[in-house]
């Protein structure tokens, strides 16, 4: 009921209420660019095609590997330097884009014709600037998280390396795929692909009951939202008779309908039209983890830290902002889709930052922290700023895998230890400086320290939007707090682990080069084992590897800002531009003028929609975007204040007033439990799970054996009773066959009786012959 | 009177051909004994243990047939209830020959003629 | 027409039936009483036979109709009769010698329907053959009673099986045959020949027995034949008319056909009174002439029935091997010494 | 007769003659050999026709040979093809070595009798799919029953004979329906006031089978349909298969999977669609919301199965569904979907059954609670599994993927207000967007139950059924002879499904002209629909901005 009400209370803000904001010629513009683009297929150099191919046989060479039986690093190199081939082709490709987007064909993948009509999907490849932005960013960890890797899985030389590294390299293949598809048969292939490879890699330790139930999990979430996007793309065809992108884009009646939003008015769109963005949106809810189905992100944690930074940090999560982006038009034209992603882009962001908040596992932490900044972009994307959007997923996807990675490089050196509870002042033990500091690097992005992080610029542009939007305030104040919470729990996890006395606990993980350690600790004798490892553990500071990695992307967060930057006047900085001039280029008026022109815009009350309580464009009675520095930078200083209060350690430097003296003991404990029980609830995810397995799996559960019972008893039990009835029958009259010539002759005289019988009564009643 | 000049009249064999038609009611007593030996015939089969007094049955009921046949073809004035008995007699000739060799097989067999010796198609 | 006979007294006679033959089958452990139940049963019978007697006679002559010969009650009741005793009688071979009587009586009955000559086949074939050979099969199968008593006697001869119940079928089933039969008998189309016709309507296919005729009754003269017609050769008669066509032929042309010098014909009063066709006649031609695949049939089936009735009576006789093996090198010797006879004559 | 013409009946005689062969030979263990190079030779003809075939006539009765049998009745013996025809002779032809290879250890005793009766089979499944004659199809199709049942009966597991009885008893009685509806049709065509003789050849029953009435087809589309959906099998009349397939031995659980269910949904493209045309038409939807209710709850089932096999037979279930609802949607997309999921089936769930055959040789169970973890004992082994499973779930770029999008699509197709203008097949009738919704979450329960099988026979930790023992034979992981079993059903999942043209150019003949046959018999034309109207409309209203809005588009509700 209060989502009804709340569906109702707003609906698509009218952005193309002023003629004026040029709109109609953005909207002609990509029409010209994509019937250019589809009138000359196949136009785009071949060699784009390595982006794809190269990883392709990175997987084959690696199942070579493995099925040679592989013992050393080679996989590994063989798939950093062609992954890194990939990343300089795709630079390649950037620095040679001449501003059209164009295609390159691989191979005919399906074409079925009938009547004037076809059903096109190749196996081609559109490339324009989102595309190009994206690819750059997936190649590009793709290859640091490669050579991250090479270390971190060296316990695992042999099999489960090849293994690794072919699922790994399948991995960017099919995220190529996604990003380079054009078509949506295409897209949903590398969807699929990612799903796949996110199985196999979280499901790595296959031996761990929890890492293969988090690996069914992940897949089979997401395939519910699979299904819409299939479900949206099948429409989509069905509607507009097409799913190439360029035809698609340049699609006569999807203009018209872009032009009747434009009015405001959605009543002449039909519902099928407004379907597709619906339909589409719960794919990228799935894939982004966005609520309701984010619940497999933080379980996907059981996959070595490279996956997790790689896929379900940096890339393969941001493919859902990757699809709204890139079908902003159809979303465009749906009256309700955008504020639903808006909203629950929202919600999620606060849910997640709540439930990350209370966790212990550091990894569980940051993957919280990335479903909750998944939550931002959503909500960029709702409130029309597929800039603001973009640019956050790019800065994200540094500082994220830089965090992933850094949590991992203590992982590793803890023997899998995560507990935040149980490490302390790492960063001052020997040989991990370097991790320490770029986890600080990482913790102060996310965070978004005002200015000196590119974290800042990014949530700083979506949460002004969210102050501009008329109607939409509510969402900037949530994603404020939100940012406030960001803030305390990053710092809180980095206050507790990495400064402070120094203290560890290792973890359950037997550090021997085997094969098979993740699997077979379980066989072993706990007591023993656990002694060995409190008296003598020694963590292994991470390689030159993992060290480079983390400095790289350190930089490159840092570097990033500059982003904000490039091309600030045109297009609300690089990634901006990028954005432009694809299909993703409908940012908001309301941005455009409150960046550019800083005119007052009284008169551009929406058609459709409450119009915010404040003048759009206004914060705190300043303009949008200074506002937003005060108020989310402070909030993200307040953040981490706090975080410093409670679980900074104690006399730190002198600086800060934490009181933690060892590594579980700290302020924040006490106030837990005395605070009742909202944080044992955060703690337990707000039982989210729970809710989950009790209303929808074990439900079906049942109903599934129901089934199975129906099936067998009465399916099953009528057709036997079709094959029991017969010798039923039999067994009734079996006696009268006794085997003696007269009874049968009785009978047949009998028989010959009731047969006269019969023809004397029809002759009477006919009146026949007599 | 008349009527026993009549029978003898009928039964001077020289006189072979139909000498007149032979209205229903004439025919209506053939049929009727026929009918009853038929019934007594088929009575018999059921009735009876002994194999060969059962064909001796099935026997009588050809009989029973061939008369009507006869009478019939009296009433019509035609020869082919007469052929048709000639083809009766031969069926039954035939089914002496076969049923008797066959009683002779069986009774070889269980030294018993009842027809209830033979009873292994039970169901 | 109506009916012939009223469908509430037929099935009162074949209740009347039932009820007698039921009592008449055979069985035991009734020695006690003291009139035996078959002699009941044969009463009742005898009193349904008569009631039957009575109504279809009653039926008749109230319609001004004939009845049958006089001739026809004593044959049908000894028929009846003797077809009774046969099924209930405990001794086979009485059962088959009162077959006999009853074939006898159902010869008699041809003969008053006119077929004297199926009369006479049946007393040799059935009455001569048939019924040797069942005497002689139930002398060979059966043995013999030691005593005179129905207590010496096999349960195979003196109980019967389900009397009750098999006389109540049979009797509704010949009561629902004669039902139905009777409903209609009364409608059946009359032949559609006259009587002359039927009876003498096939000597025009018998020319040559035509010319016997007249010549012994010396109505025709040297030279002189009943005409024939060119195509067919049948006689050219008219039965009803009783006029026969005659022709004085002189040889025979080139085709074959004869050459007619002179003709007339033999009025009505010429007709002589032995020129009738026999039954023998009509039944013969009628056998040949209509149905020539019936005699074929019978034949196979009579063949047939030879070869399956030696098959099935041949007693096995198990040969040891050497046995066969001697009876083998016999047969081979004899064959070899009638080559060597042969060989040595010819030489 | 031309070459290839004795190709094909290659393709039918050579194997029972081999059968005969192998039946009559002295030594009971003989067979394998034989009926291995029969299997892979019966290829070259097979190759030889693809190769001669004209795709670009794909709806012509190609290779065709007829003689006369029973003038007067207008019996022949006439074989052809065409495409569809060809591909599933195709497919039939591809897994007879591998049904013969799977069996070298899996049979030890009477492998005369199994082989030969192999053979047997292998010829009556081309019999049946070549078969221009409706008796000549009629034999083919319960040709087929007979060794399949002497392969369950005497080489099952243990509830074999129930499971053999059980599959004989109730195809046959679903298929003596058919012959029912068959026969009226003739009997129908042989009236004066249509052909006026008596003919069973199949195109010609075609032409005359729409002059039918409405309830004669009624009556027609139900009698074969008994047959028919028995065989898929349809929901309600399943439950012979996966006892069926639990107990046969693994050869005949490929066989049956691979290529005997397709002889249901094979009939109801031949014969049930167009012999009843209108019937169908009419009661498509019904026949849609059978097989979704087949999707959805046989998959269910699948989720809380433990006996692996019988997790595979129920997929059999829920995934042909998707393909009659294809066919059920009556366009070209829902068709060649159809055809197209009849032979990727045959290849991935194949593939499943050969994969747990070779499991169950060396662990002699099928219990999921007692034997799994297999990834670290046979690795080679769960890759395979694990690719077989995705190729069932329907990942893109292996063979289920492009089946069922069609078939999806068709069902949002077949109703004109969600359709783009003109398309044909879209007459605003039988389906709708609910079928799709409805079946596509068939995709989520898929992934749900296989996922769940994976999970519990490859991966956790190793079990084992505690009085196991190392096979004599066979190695722990699969042999050579295993690997080259499944490579060619590996390498077809691939190919399938990223050369789906190739299939849908070859099919698209035949399929447009059943599409046609449908529209005409129904009297309907690919008219502008609803949504071009729409189109106007809006068109004009956004340019005279003062229309009022009577159009509400059926199903676009928001709440």
């Amino acid at each position: 009921m209060i989502t009804a009400s709340l569906f109702n209370s707003f609906s698509m803000p009218a952005f193309l209420a002023d003629p004026s904001a040029g709109h109609g010629e953005a909207s002609q513009h990509l029409a010209q660019l994509a019937e250019h683009a589809a009138q000359h297929p196949n136009a785009g150099p071949k060699w784009v095609l390595l982006i794809v191919l190269l990883p392709v046989l990175g997987f084959v060479l690696n199942a070579f590997y493995a099925a040679f039986g592989n013992k050393s690093k080679i996989p590994a190199w063989t798939t950093i330097a062609l992954l890194a081939t990939a990343f300089i082709a795709t630079l390649s490709m950037f620095l040679s884009y001449e501003g059209t987007p164009y295609t390159v064909q691989a191979f005919e993948w399906f074409n079925l014709h009938y009547g004037d009509k076809s059903f096109v999907a190749n196996f081609s490849f559109y490339i324009d600037k989102l595309t190009i932005l994206w690819m750059l960013f997936v190649t590009g960890l793709a290859t640091l998280i490669a050579l991250y890797a090479s270390e971190y899985m060296s316990h695992d030389i042999g099999l489960g390396y090849c293994r690794f590294f072919a699922a790994f390299c399948l991995f960017v293949f099919s995220m190529a795929c996604l990003v380079m598809g054009d078509n949506m048969l295409m897209l949903y292939l590398g969807w699929e692909g990612v799903g796949l490879c996110s199985y196999l890699l979280i499901g790595y330790f296959y031996k761990k009951p929890s890492a293969v139930a988090a690996a069914k999990k992940a897949f089979i979430v997401n395939r519910i939202g699979d299904l819409g996007l299939a479900l949206g793309v099948y429409l989509t065809f069905v509607h507009f008779g097409t799913v190439q992108y360029s035809e698609l884009f340049a699609n006569e009646t999807l203009h018209t309908y872009i032009n009747a939003a434009a009015t405001g008015d959605f009543s002449h769109i039909p519902a099928q039209a407004q379907w597709i963005a619906l339909l589409l949106m719960v794919g990228a809810f799935g894939k982004s983890a966005q609520f309701p189905l984010y619940v497999w992100l933080p379980d996907a944690m059981e996959g070595p830290t490279p996956v997790s930074a790689l896929i379900h940090a940096a890339t393969m999560v941001t493919a859902g902002v990757y699809l709204i982006a890139r079908f902003y038009p159809i979303f465009l034209v749906s009256e309700h889709a955008l504020p639903i992603v808006a909203w629950i882009g929202t919600i999620t962001a606060l849910l997640a930052a709540t439930i990350g908040m209370a966790q212990f596992d550091i990894k569980r932490i940051m993957a919280y922290s990335t479903v909750s900044q998944l939550g931002y972009m959503f909500a960029a994307l709702g409130l029309l700023s597929t800039t603001g959007a973009a640019f956050h997923v790019l800065t994200h996807a540094f500082f994220k895998a830089l965090l992933f990675l850094a949590c991992g490089a203590v992982m590793h050196g803890f023997a899998g230890q995560l507990d935040l509870r149980k490490l302390s002042g790492v960063a001052w033990m020997k040989g991990w400086g370097i991790v320490g500091v770029t986890m600080l690097v990482g913790c102060m992005n996310l965070a978004g320290l005002p200015y000196i992080t590119s974290g800042f610029y990014s949530k700083d542009m979506i949460l002004a939007e969210a102050f501009i939007t008329p109607g939409y305030r509510m969402i900037g104040w949530i994603l404020v707090f939100t940012a406030i919470l960001t803030a305390y729990y990053t710092f809180r996890v980095y206050f507790r682990v990495f400064v402070g006395p120094q203290h560890a606990e290792p973890g359950d993980e037997h550090d021997d080069h085997d094969d098979h350690a993740h699997g077979e600790e379980q066989n072993h004798d706990a007591g023993p084992h656990g002694d060995h490892h409190s008296d003598h553990f020694h963590p292994h500071a991470p390689g030159w590897a993992i060290n480079t990695v983390l400095v790289i992307l350190a930089c490159a967060s840092m570097l990033s800002i500059s982003l904000a930057y490039i091309q600030k006047a045109e297009h609300h900085g690089w990634v901006g531009s990028m954005v432009a001039e694809s299909s993703a280029s409908y940012h908001s008026p309301y941005a455009a003028e409150a960046h550019y022109a800083h005119v007052e815009h009284t008169d551009m009350h929406p058609v459709a929609g409450p119009v915010g309580t404040a003048a759009p464009g206004k914060v705190f009675g300043m303009d949008a975007h200074a506002g937003m520095i005060l108020v989310s930078g402070l909030g993200a200083i307040f953040g981490v204040l706090v975080a410093a209060y409670f679980h900074g350690p104690k006399g730190w430097q002198g600086l800060f007033i934490g009181g933690r003296t060892e590594s579980d003991k700290c302020r924040m404990d006490a106030i837990a439990r005395r605070a009742g029980p909202l944080p044992r609830l955060a703690e337990n995810k707000w039982f989210v799970d729970e809710i989950y397995a009790a209303i929808l799996v074990t439900p079906l559960r049942i109903i599934s054996h129901i089934f199975h019972w129906i099936d067998k008893l009465l399916l099953d039990g009528l057709v036997n009773l079709f094959g029991f009835l017969p010798r039923v029958f039999a067994w009734v009259i079996r006696p009268s066959q006794s085997g003696v010539l007269q009874g049968y002759a009785v009978s047949m005289a009998g028989g010959l009786a009731v047969l006269l019988f019969v023809v004397l009564v029809i002759v009477m009643n006919s009146g026949g012959a007599a | 009177m008349n009527h026993l000049v009549q029978a003898i009249d009928s039964v001077q064999l020289a006189q072979l051909a139909f000498p007149s038609e032979m209205p229903a009611t004439v025919l209506a007593p053939y049929l009727f004994v026929s009918a009853a030996m038929f019934a007594i015939g088929l009575i018999g089969f059921l009735t009876r243990k002994n194999m060969i007094i059962m064909f001796l049955c099935t026997e009588l009921m050809f009989q029973a047939a061939g008369l009507a046949l006869i009478a019939f073809g009296r009433h019509h004035l035609q020869a082919d209830g007469q052929t048709f008995v000639i083809f009766v007699l031969c069926v039954a000739a035939a089914e002496a020959a076969m049923a008797l060799a066959l009683v002779v097989l069986l009774f070889r067999h269980r030294e018993s003629l009842s027809a209830s010796a033979w009873k292994e198609l039970n169901g | 027409m109506e009916q012939i006979i009223s469908p509430i007294a037929l099935y009162l006679i074949c209740g009347l039936g039932a009820i007698g033959v039921a009592f008449a089958l055979p069985r035991r452990g009734h020695s006690g009483s003291k009139i035996p139940l078959h002699i009941v049963g044969g009463l009742v019978l005898a009193m349904a036979f008569g009631f039957a007697a009575l109504v279809l006679g009653l039926k008749a002559t109230d319609g001004g109709n004939p009845l049958p010969n006089y001739f026809f009650y004593p044959f049908a009741a000894i028929g009846i009769g003797a077809s009774v005793r046969m099924i209930t009688h405990k001794r086979p071979v009485y059962s088959a010698l009162y077959f006999i009587l009853t074939i006898i009586a159902s010869c008699g009955m041809y003969l008053l329907l006119s077929a004297e000559f199926m009369a006479f086949a049946l007393v040799i074939i059935y009455a001569g053959a048939i019924l040797i050979t069942y005497l002689f099969v139930i002398m060979l199968a059966t043995q013999a009673p030691v005593g005179d008593d129905d207590e010496d006697l096999n349960d195979v001869d003196a109980v019967a099986r389900e009397p009750v119940l098999a006389s109540a079928i049979g009797f509704v089933l010949v009561a629902l045959i004669t039902v139905s039969m009777f409903r209609g008998i009364g409608d059946l189309p009359h032949s559609q020949l006259s009587s002359a016709q039927a009876s003498d309507g096939v000597l025009a296919v018998l020319p040559k027995k035509i010319d016997k005729v007249l010549d012994r009754a010396g109505l025709l003269e040297e030279g002189w034949f009943v005409s024939r017609d060119s195509e067919t050769g049948h006689a050219i008669i008219d039965v009803d008319a009783r006029t026969i066509q005659i022709e004085l032929v002189d040889g025979e042309d080139t085709q074959g056909l004869p050459i007619v010098l002179a003709s007339r014909t033999l009025g009505p009063d010429q007709w002589p009174e032995e020129l009738s066709a026999q039954n023998l006649d009509r039944l013969g031609y009628n056998l040949l002439n209509d149905h020539p695949m019936m005699i074929e049939v019978a034949g196979i089936i009579l063949l047939m029935a030879m070869l399956g009735a030696t098959v099935l009576a041949r007693k096995h006789i198990e040969l040891e091997e050497a046995l066969k093996a001697a009876q083998a090198r016999k047969l081979g010797t004899m064959f070899d010494t009638d080559e060597s006879n042969s060989v040595r004559s010819q030489a | 007769m031309s070459q290839q013409t004795v190709l094909l009946l290659a393709l039918m005689i050579v194997p029972l003659l081999v059968a005969l062969r192998i039946a009559f030979s002295k030594n009971p263990d003989t067979g394998y050999r034989p009926a291995l190079i029969t299997s892979w030779l019966l290829m070259i003809p097979a190759w030889k026709l693809i190769a001669d075939f004209d795709f670009s006539q794909g709806a012509t009765t190609q290779f065709a040979y007829s003689i006369s049998w029973v003038e007067s009745l207008g019996l022949n013996f006439s074989i052809g093809m065409d495409s569809v025809s060809l591909l599933l002779i195709l497919l039939s032809v591809l897994l007879g070595p591998i049904v013969v290879m799977a069996s070298k250890t899996a049979i030890v005793k009477d492998k005369r009798m199994y082989y030969a009766w192999l053979m047997v089979l292998q010829a009556a499944m081309v019999g049946v799919f070549a078969a221009q004659d409706l008796l000549l199809f009629y034999i083919c199709f319960e040709f087929t029953l007979l060794p399949m049942f002497v392969l369950i009966r005497k080489f099952g597991s243990t509830n074999r004979v129930a499971a053999s009885v059980k599959f004989f008893l109730y195809t046959f009685t679903g298929s003596m329906m058919t012959l029912a509806g068959m026969v009226y049709i003739v009997w129908f065509v042989a009236q004066p006031d249509q052909l006026g003789q008596w003919t069973l050849d199949i195109a010609t029953l075609t032409q005359y089978a729409s002059n039918m009435s409405m309830g004669e087809q009624t009556w027609v589309l139900l009698a074969m349909l008994a047959g028919f959906a028995v065989k898929v099998p349809l929901f309600p009349f399943h439950t012979w298969l996966p006892l069926a397939h639990t107990e046969a031995p693994t050869a005949g659980s490929v066989i049956l999977a691979g290529v005997l269910l397709k002889l249901g949904t094979y009939g109801i493209y031949r014969f049930a669609i167009p012999l009843a045309p209108t019937a169908f038409f009419e009661y498509a939807p019904e026949i849609a919301v059978l097989s979704i209710i087949g999707i959805i709850y046989a998959g269910l089932i699948c989720w809380v199965q433990t006996d692996i096999k019988k997790l595979v037979a129920y997929s059999s279930v829920s995934h042909l569904g998707f393909c009659v609802l294809g066919l059920a949607a009556l366009n070209v997309t829902g068709f060649s979907g159809s055809i197209l999921y009849m032979l990727s089936h045959g290849l991935s769930t194949g593939g499943l059954f050969l994969m747990i055959g070779f499991m169950y040789e060396r662990y002699h169970t099928r219990d999921m609670n007692t034997v799994g973890g297999l990834a670290s004992k046979m690795p080679i082994w769960a890759t395979f599994m694990v690719f077989f499973a995705m190729a069932s779930v329907g990942l893109p770029g292996l063979n289920g993927f492009p089946s069922e999008v069609l078939c999806l699509i068709s069902a949002f197709q077949s109703d004109a207000a969600w359709s783009a203008a003109g398309e044909p097949g879209a007459w605003g009738s039988s389906l709708g967007p609910w079928f799709a919704v409805f079946a596509g979450t068939g995709m989520v329960i898929a992934a749900m139950y296989l996922l769940f099988m994976v999970g519990k026979i490859c991966f956790g930790p190793l079990r084992e059924p505690e009085d196991h023992h190392p096979h004599d034979e066979l190695p722990t992981d699969l042999s050579m002879r295993e690997i080259i079993t499944l490579s060619p059903l590996a390498i077809g999942c691939i190919l399938f499904g990223l050369q789906p043209t190739m299939l849908l150019d070859a099919i698209s003949e035949p399929v447009n002209n059943t599409v046609v046959l449908v529209e005409q018999a129904n009297g309907l034309e690919s008219a502008p629909t609803r949504v071009d109207q729409m189109i106007e409309h809006a068109d004009e209203h956004h340019e005279s901005a003062a229309t009022p809005d009577h159009h509400t588009p059926e199903g676009a509700s928001h709440e």
